[in-house]
């Protein structure tokens, strides 16, 4: 239809949500960028322009460095793990087998359950010596750790809440992919001899390989977003050796009150975000469309 | 659900499937379990402790948590409603009223997948105590009501909805706004239901946001009303935190309960994958 | 003139869909707009409709031009080839759906419902959805919708192409003459040289979005402007066979037997499978194949290094390599330009003695 | 009609609100012009980043129960009032003079008093009398320095048949938040401080102050008489309680609690010392903050005048355990009856003059949470007390730099 | 015997989709399973190919009895009604899947490639995907498909309903010429009649479960067992009359005809539509409608109370409401028990003087 009309009748329906998304997205992301390069003006010192300052410090700052580190071995080892439990759980429940409806409901409960909420459950699981954990442990002759309280062991600790918080929500993509695929592809796979791992590896697998990078991308925001047990649980300690980039954010912006380091960490939070979306739009988006 | 050729699963599959969802179940059966006995019986796990109701009573009258769930749920409902009217409407500009630029305008939108509010924490909360809404359920929605995952999904939605419906109406003599409510909107309910699940747990969930921006039990939402509970200085009591714990997830919990066929459905029906 | 169309062009981007199409329809008259997919059928429809704008000439429905107005106002409705019934609405809902947009009282609107759905049988189905019909049921109902708004122009896009067999042989007949009950003047789309023939009063054959013969079916049946119009109507189609020079005039290559008195330019002869029979002193030629439909049965030959297709009444009885005679009536050869494929109809038929 | 925020550091609900509650109660009652909100918004911590979120965005509380430490921070956001500005009347001199010296203190700099002090504590050891029995101690005997609590600690650790330890002799919480203050009261009995009283200076690399390092992560690593990692604060009554643990260091505020919980005989110690026993003094002060209105800042005087009247003190230390900051309040017949009958609540003040101020410094969150960090990593054995306090030091040292 | 299939019986829950059926195909037999939507065709193929359990019954294929083997041990190929192409393989990849995942070697399987493609004039087409190709190629892709693994045995579930009328034509002789010079058999099954009639060496007729009629095309057309099976097969179907009784025998009602020496029990009379003709001294009847479709006309007539249709050639020049008389040949008649529907072959037609 005719275009004039077009504009200003789209431009009336988009105009809500543009104000919305420039006031609390985009303006605020400019702001941030250019607050990184004033010092925090605090009640007696008006702020200055230092330049890039802040990012000197940043290179180093040895929290950063170990907020980031953490982060990536947090991304790289939820991610994957969550990833594969939820195909394995969407494989049962897409399977015939009798309690099914429990089963979906007991992998996906987490999922709804509030983090922090779950953060207490957890931190009786992980109290040293009656936790449920620990006495787990002990059963296999490593007992009595002090989970949360021990560097080596909190981040894991975490990790294993995130993984086990995650992976039904991934689930339900899988789920719905896996029901998506034609009964009779599979099928015709079993007419044609394949097993059922040949069946997965060369038919189901490639089929829902466009869920699997949908996940991912989800994933890796999720691994850089979620912090509320990081607040809930160890409030980044012991010796921030569960410092995440955001809760180091939060804790630089809202417990020391440096806003404008805070910003500076954001910049390179937004960064990292900006490479995934690339790694998106870029690639996943061209990746091959099958249907 | 399951199509009728999907081979039925062996037993080994099928134990380790059960295996897992007990793993997975554990925690909130352990909660509870410890909810429902006496403080003394849950540190030393005593199986056979009496069964009280006292934990919840002592949570009720130590902490508002009536108040928080009204403001958790005033605050879901804002954001909800908010959002179902400003992403349709985004999304339908996006479908049938294109225009030269509104393909960048929809790569922008895109973007707030990745930079949800909180991660602007810092700033977003410069501008809302600006506005004076720090400390409000309308400063705590406000970052969320236009979510660029509403429009995107109902953009994908509309899309697949066939043209000639909207012709149709349209030489029935609809016009914008008829075709919008009367064709568009039912069309894609289980996208709307769907989007409503995932709107209502996120927020229901969401916590550092509301931590930041609200100071006071009339706006506290029940994530951070039990955060501060469990805050401890004089000791956690693993009895009344459960309780509470539960008590905060009770009505998502048992909503996915009643629902959870219709949630996973309207998942799998919007396409949301 | 109900619908008259004059210089219609539309082009999409570089590609010209439809090209310079002119036409026009009587009161009550039921066109056929037919033609191979991708010809610029929906295209001009979609024209006519209004819900694609023309990139130049005139539309005029009735005494009105209406190439400006938009869809709702040119007062005619549309039936979709998907039925494009909304699938959350009860067949009356659907039906009734541009009544209520267009703020028709209730009262109104549940008389002409009323009215409708006795029309077309549909009383018991007015409470389910689309999902809960049949296919001719919902190829009713979307009937329905276009019937109750009582314009004078009804339009139709291969409405039947999703029904089987049987339903669209059914549905034929109950459209053709619901169309002329009503007296309205309806434009139909299909690619269905069967639908065209047996429901039009006159068939606009398209072919590349331009217009390749538009007349009556026995018109377009018995003196197809073309070779493509030649094949394009009738199952089997009409054999179109290259004539070679013999002494004397054409003939069929590697045949002695003279068939048009012409000798310059190079013509085809086409001749319909049903007008040719076995005969004793025919044209001699193999059997390649033979399908038996019960009520015929069909020969594919070859006579030299042509195959044409006969159709035989019954059980044939020939089988596959069996060496036949054809013949055939003179009346029955028509004579085609092999280089503009258009009809000639200066060629003398050379009768054999 | 004034209207106050009046912040204060709870988890909502629980006992204390009520009691807080009662007393602003009978506040507005007194002072039918005033109307003050409590508003009860969790830990220390998150308070003290509650009110300064809103003193940031312009709407600051009244007045504010922060912690003493925090004093430097505040000031330098320049978010509160000097408190001595509001002091006109001799009535108000009289009721300034009748704090705790050793309190008001931690208060005082640039020449002015910036708070005053509500609920006051020391940290003392809760310890299990019980246990003491047991392992053929003398429960009235408590340990007096550090070998003392070691020995005692040995003696009261017990083990099941896989030599997995079931009660453990003595926890020192170590969390974030918490440990600064332990540690605090460590290096002062060891004869160290760990900052000015600017809050300028920090002195971690002080051998005295890395021998009290050494000592606490001896507990577990070499004498095995404290559990390992972090022993978490929010945990220690619960595992006090519950027998898992003979002898906790907590503050005095959890009299109450843990009198009320006690399924044993238990008794409440001072600190001990390396030779002289020191503790550390905590708790929080009132703050009043600027960006409101004059009357609103006047009635937030009268509310923390009120609020440390000898009376309402006295009675706070008696539901809380918390110390009284006030001679007067000690001579209230409250307070004598309840000290008569619960001796133990008179440890926390008999061990003030041997008190040091809680760690504060500048930008105080940070380089607290640095301290926090180095004890962490000391303790769960990262790094060795030297090289953790050093790395501390340096990272204080880069943050303080500018307010030298 | 390729195929045997004997007293299968397949129950979904409580009802019976598949009731009692036996039948054997030989050797490079075609055998069409044919009938109306729902009655079990689709069933019966996936209980041979083990794509399902039969509740009761047995299978075997060539000598072996296969009811309890895995489907891939059957020794058979099946083609799906949607293709089931895998969307993310090429067509290579796809004919190849099942010798890959068999372990054939890669230069057997590239040999067999080739092979297959020239077969199905697919050389061109074995980088492109599914959704790269028309429906058409599709087909000839999951023919490839089933075709390479050279089982002798092959099952094809409407193969060519989603294509449309002309390619489905020429889709049908090539499966049927591609059969036969492979020499396999195969078990079609279709809806569609003209497919198996034109197709098939022997049809099976089903209907609710069960077999109605099993023969030659010829038998089915010209002998139909039933009622059911005589209405089921044609286009248009057979006209079935019900007979009145008249003096000194059976007639049409309304008429004074004889056309049944039988006197008792209840009769109807069938007779294929082009069997009738226009006969000066035939029976009075009334056009309703009149569809040309250029090689013949069909007419709609009445006569007395019941209609029937006639196929007449050409143009028929007669217009509705026109009073005609109709005629056909004695041996065209056949008869069948009104209550049971079967075939009588019992009855005298009466010849007319
Ligand atoms: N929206 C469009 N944009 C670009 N090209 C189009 C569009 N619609 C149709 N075309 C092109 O215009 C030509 C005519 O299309 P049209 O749909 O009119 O054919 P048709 O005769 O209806 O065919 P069919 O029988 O397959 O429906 C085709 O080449 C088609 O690809
Ligand atoms: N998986 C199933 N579960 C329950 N009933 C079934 C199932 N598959 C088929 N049926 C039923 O069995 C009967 C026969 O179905 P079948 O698919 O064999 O019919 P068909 O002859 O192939 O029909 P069509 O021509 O529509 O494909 C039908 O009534 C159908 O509803
Ligand atoms: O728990 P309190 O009130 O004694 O305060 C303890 C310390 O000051 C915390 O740092
Ligand atoms: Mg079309
Ligand atoms: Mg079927």
């Amino acid at each position: 239809m005719n275009k004039s009309r077009n504009f200003l009748y789209g431009s009336l329906l988009l105009l809500p949500a543009a104000v919305l998304l420039w006031t609390f997205t985009y303006q605020p992301v400019l702001a941030t960028i250019y607050n990184s390069f004033f010092t925090t003006p605090k009640g007696r010192r008006p702020s200055v322009f230092i330049g890039a300052d802040h990012y000197t410090r940043m290179i180093e700052d040895p929290v950063f460095w170990q907020a980031l580190t953490n982060n990536i071995l947090y991304a790289a080892v939820t991610i994957p793990a969550s990833m594969g439990l939820a195909l394995a759980m969407a494989l049962f429940v897409n399977s015939r087998m009798s309690g099914q409806g429990l089963v979906r409901m007991a992998y996906f409960t987490p999922t709804v359950l509030p983090m922090v909420a779950v953060a207490n459950i957890w931190l009786f699981f992980y109290a040293p010596s009656y936790g449920p954990v620990d006495q787990l442990l002990g059963l296999i002759g490593l007992g009595h750790n002090n989970l949360l309280g021990t560097p080596s062991t909190a981040l894991w600790s975490l990790i294993v809440i995130t993984i086990w918080k995650e992976a039904g929500f991934f689930m339900i993509f899988y789920l719905a992919a896996l029901q998506q695929i034609s009964p009779t592809l599979i099928e015709a796979a079993r007419l044609e001899g394949a097993s059922p791992w040949q069946i997965f590896r060369r038919v189901t697998a490639p089929l829902i390989m466009p869920t699997t990078l949908f996940v991912l991308v989800n994933a890796l925001i999720g691994a850089f977003r979620l912090v509320d047990h990081v607040i809930a649980l160890t409030k980044g300690g012991p010796d921030n050796s569960t410092t995440l980039l955001l809760f180091y954010i939060y804790e630089t912006g809202f417990q020391y009150w440096d806003t404008s380091y805070a910003a500076a960490l954001t910049v390179f939070l937004l960064a990292v975000l900006a490479l995934i979306a690339l790694f998106q739009f870029g690639y996943l988006d061209r990746k091959v469309h099958y249907r | 659900m399951t199509s009728v050729s999907t081979p039925k699963a062996g037993i080994i599959t099928t134990l380790g499937a059960w295996l897992l969802a007990f793993i997975w179940i554990s925690p909130l059966l352990f909660a509870f379990w410890a909810a429902f006995h006496p403080a003394t019986g849950a540190s030393s796990f005593d199986l056979f402790a009496p069964l009280t109701l006292e934990n919840f009573s002592q949570v009720l009258a130590a902490a508002p948590f009536p108040r928080y769930f009204l403001n958790t749920f005033l605050l879901v409902s804002l954001i909800l409603a908010c959002q179902l009217v400003v992403c349709t409407l985004a999304a339908y500009a996006f479908v049938c009223f294109p225009f030269r630029g509104s393909g960048i305008l929809f790569m922008l939108v895109l973007i707030q997948l990745m930079i949800m509010p909180e991660i602007l924490l810092v700033e977003n909360y410069r501008t809302l105590a600006n506005l004076g809404l720090r400390d409000t359920i309308l400063g705590m929605g406000l970052p969320y009501l236009a979510s660029a995952f509403g429009i995107f999904l109902f953009r994908q939605t509309f899309k697949s909805i066939p043209k000639e419906l909207e012709e149709a109406a349209r030489l029935e003599g609809a016009n914008a706004f008829q075709i919008l409510m009367r064709v568009f909107v039912p069309l894609a309910k289980p996208t709307y239901i769907a989007f409503g699940l995932v709107t209502v747990s996120y927020h229901w969930n969401n916590f550092l946001w509301p931590l930041v921006v609200t100071n006071s039990v009339e706006t506290r939402p029940t994530t951070v009303g039990l955060q501060v509970f469990a805050t401890v200085e004089q000791g956690v009591d693993w009895a009344r935190v459960t309780a509470a714990t539960l008590l905060s997830v009770a009505p998502l919990l048992v909503a996915f309960i009643l629902f959870q066929r219709q949630f996973v459905q309207s998942f799998m029906r919007a396409g949301i994958r | 003139m109900d619908i008259s169309v004059s210089h219609l062009v539309k082009d999409w981007g570089t590609s010209r869909a439809v090209d310079d199409i002119s036409f026009a329809a009587e009161k009550g008259q039921f066109i056929a707009l037919l033609g191979p997919s991708g010809c610029g059928k929906s295209t001009t429809l979609r024209l006519i409709a209004g819900l694609d704008d023309a990139t130049s000439g005139t539309i005029a429905i009735g005494d009105r031009d209406v190439t400006r107005l938009m869809p709702a106002k040119r007062g005619l409705s549309m039936v979709f080839q998907s039925y494009a019934l909304f699938p959350h609405l009860t067949a009356a809902e659907n039906i009734l759906f541009g009544l209520s947009v267009r703020g028709f009282s209730k009262g109104e609107q549940q008389a002409k419902l009323k009215l409708t759905a006795d029309m077309l049988g549909l009383e018991h189905l007015l409470d389910r959805r689309p999902s809960q019909m049949s296919g001719g049921q919902q190829q009713r109902v979307a009937l329905g919708r276009a019937l109750i708004a009582e314009t004078s122009v009804c339009l139709l896009d291969e409405p039947l192409s999703n029904l089987d067999a049987k339903l669209r042989a059914g549905m034929r007949t109950e459209i053709r003459s619901l169309q002329k009950r009503l007296g309205i003047t309806m434009l139909y789309v299909t690619h269905d040289q069967t639908e065209a023939m047996s429901m039009a009063d006159q068939v606009i054959l398209m072919n590349g979005g331009r217009i390749e013969q538009a007349g009556s079916p026995t018109d377009l049946y018995e003196k197809p402007a073309s070779v493509f119009a030649a094949r394009f109507i009738g199952t089997p189609p009409m054999n179109v066979l290259d004539l070679a020079k013999v002494e004397g005039g054409m003939g069929l290559p590697g045949s002695m037997r003279l068939l048009a008195a012409q000798t310059s330019g190079e013509l085809q002869l086409g001749i319909r499978p049903e007008h040719i029979h076995l005969s004793d002193d025919g044209e001699p030629a193999v059997v390649q194949a033979s399908e038996y439909f019960g009520a015929d049965t069909i020969l594919t030959c070859c006579i030299g290094p042509q195959s044409l297709q006969v159709r035989l009444p019954g059980r044939a009885g020939v089988s596959e390599g069996a060496a036949i005679r054809l013949g055939w009536s003179p009346t029955a050869l028509q004579f085609f330009d092999r280089s503009t494929g258009l009809r000639r109809d200066d060629v003398t038929v050379f009768k054999n003695p | 009609q004034t209207k106050l925020d009046f912040y204060y550091p709870v988890q909502v609900g629980g006992p204390v609100t009520k009691v807080i509650d009662g007393y602003v109660a009978k506040f507005m009652a007194e002072n039918p012009g005033i109307q003050v909100a409590p508003i009860y918004s969790g830990n220390y911590n998150d308070t003290t980043t509650k009110a300064l979120t809103a003193a940031k965005a312009g709407t600051p509380p009244a007045i504010a129960v922060l912690l003493a430490t925090d004093v430097f921070t505040l000031i330098d956001e320049d978010v509160v009032e000097p408190i001595d500005q509001f002091v006109k009347t001799d009535e108000d001199k009289a009721w300034l003079d009748g704090f705790m010296p050793a309190y008001l203190k931690s208060a005082q700099t640039e020449g002015h008093l910036w708070s005053v002090p509500f609920q006051r504590s020391t940290a003392v050891m809760y310890y299990n009398k019980q246990a003491f029995k047991d392992a053929g101690l003398d429960p009235e005997n408590y340990p007096k320095t550090w070998d003392d609590m070691v020995a005692a600690g040995k003696a009261v650790t017990q083990k099941d048949a896989s030599g997995n330890t079931t009660r453990w002799g003595i926890g020192i919480a170590g969390n974030v938040g918490s440990s600064q203050w332990m540690f605090g009261a460590l290096a002062a009995q060891n004869g160290a401080r760990l900052m000015n009283d600017e809050g300028t200076e920090t002195y971690l690399t002080d051998p005295k102050v890395v021998e009290a390092l050494q000592y606490w992560v001896d507990l577990s690593k070499k004498n095995g008489v404290h559990p390992q990692g972090i022993f978490e604060w929010g945990t220690a009554p619960a595992d006090f309680l519950a027998g898992r643990v003979s002898m906790i260091w907590h503050t005095t505020g959890n009299l109450t609690n843990i009198r009320k919980n006690a399924t044993f005989d238990f008794g409440v110690a001072p600190f001990p010392g390396h030779p002289n026993p020191a503790s550390t003094l905590g708790g929080g002060n009132f703050y009043i903050f600027k960006d409101t209105s004059d009357e609103q800042k006047q009635a937030a005087f009268k509310l923390a005048k009120f609020l440390t009247s000898d009376e309402i003190l006295a009675d706070w230390a008696v539901q809380t355990g918390y110390v009284a900051p006030r001679d007067g309040a000690w001579k209230t017949q409250t307070l004598t009856d309840y000290t008569a009958e619960e001796p133990n609540a008179l440890v926390a003040l008999k061990q003030i003059p041997n008190a040091v101020p809680e760690f504060s410094t500048h930008e105080n969150a940070r380089t607290t949470k640095i301290l926090n960090d180095a004890l962490a990593a000391a303790l769960t054995g990262n790094k060795t007390p030297e090289k953790a306090l050093a790395d501390a030091q340096t990272e204080i040292d880069k943050i303080l730099k500018q307010y030298r």
